[in-house]
């Protein structure tokens, strides 16, 4: 983790209301595994105050030792819509990379299970992270089949030009693209059988209802939980998330935010992309 | 002109005056990797309670214009895993350490206190008379922050805070505990808070700490509830930084000992404000979570603006005030 | 759906929920050119006292994080010359005028709401039973808002309205006074506001508006002094929305007269914290500063929302509160 | 006075720290006199908070019946430094024209005594509007003279290329360009004796003075005054200015900016440009 002064190198629309960020700085700050985020002050006025969490959803180490990361990320309120008007050029202050992030290949291949990889709303960023990092690891050649990627939008209109890999599901609620319904109809209704191994990331209601779903079929989970965040480094432990039972929290912060199945109270969460 | 950043709170001499609050910096460690934390004048750590507390339910921070609403319920692993746990941490770093104690009790805030006399042993300052540069004879401990003001709990705080009779009673039988520095944390939301700051000086403390945060509420118009699950929270960060010089300038008029300025200080300019008001010291909260470094940069500017007025000792600022 | 955006206090009933707030519309005829005043809920106009002031040395304002600071002093014309140049213009409005009132003495006020219904006449509701639509049998004052809560008058203002005695009394010798509206103006510089809310409320009041303005200082790091020549102002604008709602959710769950929210109001959905809240009506203050349309794009945001969710009058809305 | 949005024709810098923004809107608001203002919210934000008033540099009506304005501003603070950023097309939200200006030519003509404009800091802007509407009022015509334009910068780097009208005084402080020396310098040393009438627009400390001056010559003088500012129409009683005696207070928004020699107490003023 490092605190920096990123270069915007791109800033381009995807969708209406969604855009892809490309940082660029110089130096290491620790190459993050899909699922860790980073946190952005977009302005130095004091409203919006608080920085912004968004996950990685790509990263490259340029020849000359450069980073540079790639953020998908919706406009929704203040401080996203400071910066969806930032330019090329123009820097903003990083910290990260934060958090734990999906189990990784080696994991993966352990557990000789088959990736399913789901995503909803702005948790798109880091299925794509992952698929990225699976495929790179080759986890997709892995004896149980490869990975299957399911993501859910309103619309056809609402699919943001994303580069998505070959053979993604897509669900559209409208069934103006792909499969007509939500990620978890097709889960529940259209999966083919096999031995897979859940990570998800999206809205609240999505995540426990997918982590229901896991429970119900037995399947291994690790969910992208998201919650309101002051520090982003464990330290106000304002980001808590109910462990099962409601006795006792979690910070999306550091212990997660990507989590097990049965880590997190899912149904009480709260937040939710 | 050689500058002299070191301020004295009762027995303990603070390196410089800036330190970081309570509740905004865990117990240091969380911020080790961004910074050198030996040059904060002071770590006031997160509550430490008798019991281990899990704090309030989710979602428990929210924005709000130019500040933010907190209602944490002071989530800590309780005395015993802070004695276990912590403090041999808080020993080694070379900066002083003020444990923030809570209670919902006299009883409860005096067991902690003399739990943590007996953990980390009889003070010795760190390297040297009284100063805080290094970490030889650290006992983990330099003092006590002792939090009356804390709007995020059913019993107990603000509640203590609010009265100046227990606030006395409170602080002289705290006092009677302890020889380490003991500084008392009042809350803005009273109407005056002079009375209460002069009931901590009367029971004995040797610095009162001022501001805590304000009670507040934000509603989701969406979902028709608070946004925070348990209604109100505390509001802090530059919002309140007003009311808070406010209280400084009020408070350190009232009393003899030192007052500690905090309240949505994101700058040297901010820190200054208080100290003009006539804080001896500050802490930095929320602005931290804005920028890990906002400390340390707000130290760099006390002593730059110090260096072009000319002026020596942190003690000279609060001197200048209202002599242009 | 129709929506009745009528909202009743006392015996005045206002056209909408929203009016401006006292302090920050002069009495009307500033803004005239700007808007149509007829859209507005209600006039709070500016303080009037019983004799003319001048008001506080300048500089009077400055602008804080999300707020900023005031400490007008009360600068007004005075009973005689409110009476002589304002009342008449006030009776041409068709929109409710409640007279904010504040002095130094429980006398004071007293004389101030006489000398007004002398004045005035005997209250009739603008045009229709209790209406507030049209001019026809105006009287220029539909009610008061007794100002017990000004952080910035030497004598008076806050004083009262941190005692939950003293505020019981002059309420119940106004109400004594006048069939008008009665409104309790309280502050947030209290440790709790209920005591005060109800003491207005066993004094006679209709209602209760808050919040006033929180005690602030900034001081101004290059001159070394307090930005306000008088040292401390009132804090207002977004930056206290939080405490405003807070204040409003506790109040209004203590009294069961209606409660008026105001305190950093700038857009619908701030409003309807407000009114989810508790409060039956609102304020906007600061934010028409800021823009002078605020109040009235406010109350056209209000309406919407109500529309969207089929909500047939504003009393709904705070039913809705926690159950989504 | 109106509230509508102008949208940015340009904004280039004059010298380093100082710009001038023209902006333009449909419909008539009022044709400015030179010495009112208008006020600015430079971003939905809220921080900063309040408008920040400016005077009108410059004014036009387009033959299309669109109005022009000009404004010449210094970077100062949090608002002014947004304002900077802001490109061509951008719109603001503009509240005017406010305020009472300087007195107008006819009243001048009728003095017939010889303009004698000053201009410190950001006093530039309304000091070259009134320059201008003289000139066409044929002002410098007048019986007593035509009009001296005295204008006082701390060195030649710092004087706007705001184009000034021939004949100007250029006063530095340490002589790099013009006269060495501040304009008061220049006004109690270095002014051909004439029937002069003032009117000044810059810094209290500089009003002050010359008040002074103006009396001790007994010159009749205009000075604009400057305030903090709440509400910019004369509803909040803030921006309040003492008369002599202190005992009461004008409004620099509609009662000012604009004031006669004895009307305010420059001495005690507190605000300054
Ligand atoms: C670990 C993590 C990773 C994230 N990754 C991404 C990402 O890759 N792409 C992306 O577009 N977004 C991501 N988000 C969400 C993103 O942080 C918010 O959308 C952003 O902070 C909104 O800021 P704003 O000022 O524009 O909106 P605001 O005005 O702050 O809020 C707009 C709406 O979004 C909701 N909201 C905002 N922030 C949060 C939050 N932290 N938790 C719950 N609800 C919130 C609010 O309830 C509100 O309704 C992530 C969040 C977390 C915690
Ligand atoms: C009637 C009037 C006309 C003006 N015309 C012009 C103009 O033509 N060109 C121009 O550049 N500026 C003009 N100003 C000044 C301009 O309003 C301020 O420079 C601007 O508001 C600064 O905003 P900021 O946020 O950038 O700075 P801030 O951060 O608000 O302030 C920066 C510094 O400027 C000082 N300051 C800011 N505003 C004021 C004020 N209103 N009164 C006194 N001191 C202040 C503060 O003390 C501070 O030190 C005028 C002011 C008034 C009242
Ligand atoms: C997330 C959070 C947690 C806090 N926890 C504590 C605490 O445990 N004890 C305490 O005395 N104050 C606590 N505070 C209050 C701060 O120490 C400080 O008094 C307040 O935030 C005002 O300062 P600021 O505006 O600089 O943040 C907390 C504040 C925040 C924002
Ligand atoms: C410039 C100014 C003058 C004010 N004058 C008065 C007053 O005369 N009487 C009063 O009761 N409140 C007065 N107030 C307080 C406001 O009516 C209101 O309670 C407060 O500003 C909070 O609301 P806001 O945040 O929407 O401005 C004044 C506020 C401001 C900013
Ligand atoms: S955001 Fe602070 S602990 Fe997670
Ligand atoms: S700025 Fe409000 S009266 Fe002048």
């Amino acid at each position: 983790m490092l605190q920096f002064d990123a270069q915007i190198l791109g800033n381009r629309e995807l969708a209406p209301g969604w855009k892809e960020l490309v940082l660029r700085w110089n130096g290491a700050a620790g190459h993050p595994h899909a699922g860790e985020f980073l946190t952005l002050r977009v302005s130095s006025a004091l409203d919006p105050l608080l920085r912004r969490p968004f996950a990685f959803a790509s990263f490259h180490e340029d020849p000359d030792g450069a980073s540079r990361a790639g953020i998908l990320y919706q406009v929704r309120g203040k401080a996203t819509r400071i910066l969806a008007d930032l330019g090329t050029g123009a820097f903003v202050d990083v910290l990260g990379p934060l958090g734990r992030g999906f189990p990784d290949a080696a994991q993966l291949e352990a557990e000789g299970s088959r990736p399913l990889l789901v995503a909803g709303g702005v948790g798109l960023g880091p299925i794509l992270f992952l698929a990225a990092q699976l495929e790179a690891a080759r986890i997709p050649a892995s004896a149980a089949g490869p990975a299957l990627i399911v993501a859910g939008f309103r619309n056809s209109a609402a699919i943001p030009r994303a580069g998505f890999p070959a053979g993604t599901v897509t669900c559209t609620d409208d069934g103006s693209s792909g499969y007509r319904g939500t990620v978890l109809d097709y889960l529940s209704r259209e999966l083919p059988p096999g031995n897979w191994r859940l990570m998800a990331c999206g809205p609240a209601p999505m995540l426990a209802a997918v982590a229901t779903l896991a429970r119900a079929r037995s399947w291994e989970a690790s969910l992208c939980a998201e919650q309101w965040m002051a520090c982003g480094v464990g330290a106000c432990m304002g980001c808590a998330l109910p462990v099962p039972g409601g006795a006792s929290f979690l910070r999306a912060c550091v212990d997660g935010p990507v989590f097990g199945r049965d880590d997190i109270d899912w149904g009480k969460e709260g937040g939710g992309r | 002109m050689n500058i002299d950043p070191r301020v004295r709170i009762g027995p303990l001499v603070l390196s410089n005056p800036v330190g970081v609050a309570s509740g905004t910096f865990g117990y240091g460690a969380e911020y080790e990797g961004l910074m050198d934390l030996g040059r904060l004048g002071a770590i006031y750590t997160k509550a430490v309670t008798l019991e281990a507390r899990a704090g309030n339910d989710a979602p428990r921070i929210v924005e709000t214009p130019a500040g933010m609403l907190n209602s944490i319920g002071l989530a800590n692993p309780g005395l015993e895993a802070f004695v276990a746990r912590k403090l041999p941490e808080l020993r080694r770093l070379s900066t002083s350490v003020i444990v923030n104690v809570a209670g919902s009790s006299e009883a409860d805030y005096l067991r902690v206190v003399e739990a943590l006399e007996e953990a980390a042993g009889p003070w010795s300052p760190r390297s040297g008379a009284g100063g805080a540069t290094g970490q030889e004879g650290a006992t983990g401990v330099d003092g006590y922050e002792i939090n009356v003001s804390c709007p995020n709990v059913a019993h107990g705080g603000l509640a203590f805070g609010t009265d100046p009779a227990q606030v006395e009673r409170l602080t002289r039988s705290l006092r009677a505990a302890t020889r380490r520095a003991l500084i008392v944390k009042l809350t803005p939301n009273v109407a005056d808070i002079v009375p209460i700051a002069k009931a901590a000086e009367a029971g004995g403390a040797d610095a009162i700490s001022c501001i805590n945060t304000l009670v507040g509420m934000v509603i989701d118009t969406r979902t028709k509830r608070p946004a925070l699950a348990r209604g109100t929270g505390g509001l802090s960060g530059p919002a309140i930084r007003p009311v808070g010089v406010a209280c400084v300038w009020k408070a350190s008029r009232a009393v003899g000992i030192p007052v500690i300025g905090l309240g949505g200080i994101m700058c040297a300019d901010d820190a200054l404000q208080y100290l003009l008001a006539g804080a001896s010291a500050v802490q930095v909260g929320t602005a931290t979570f804005v920028d890990p470094r906002a400390a340390l940069k707000t130290l760099e500017g006390i002593l730059a603006w110090m260096e072009g007025e000319g002026l020596a000792g942190i003690g000279d600022i609060g001197a200048l005030f209202g002599r242009s």
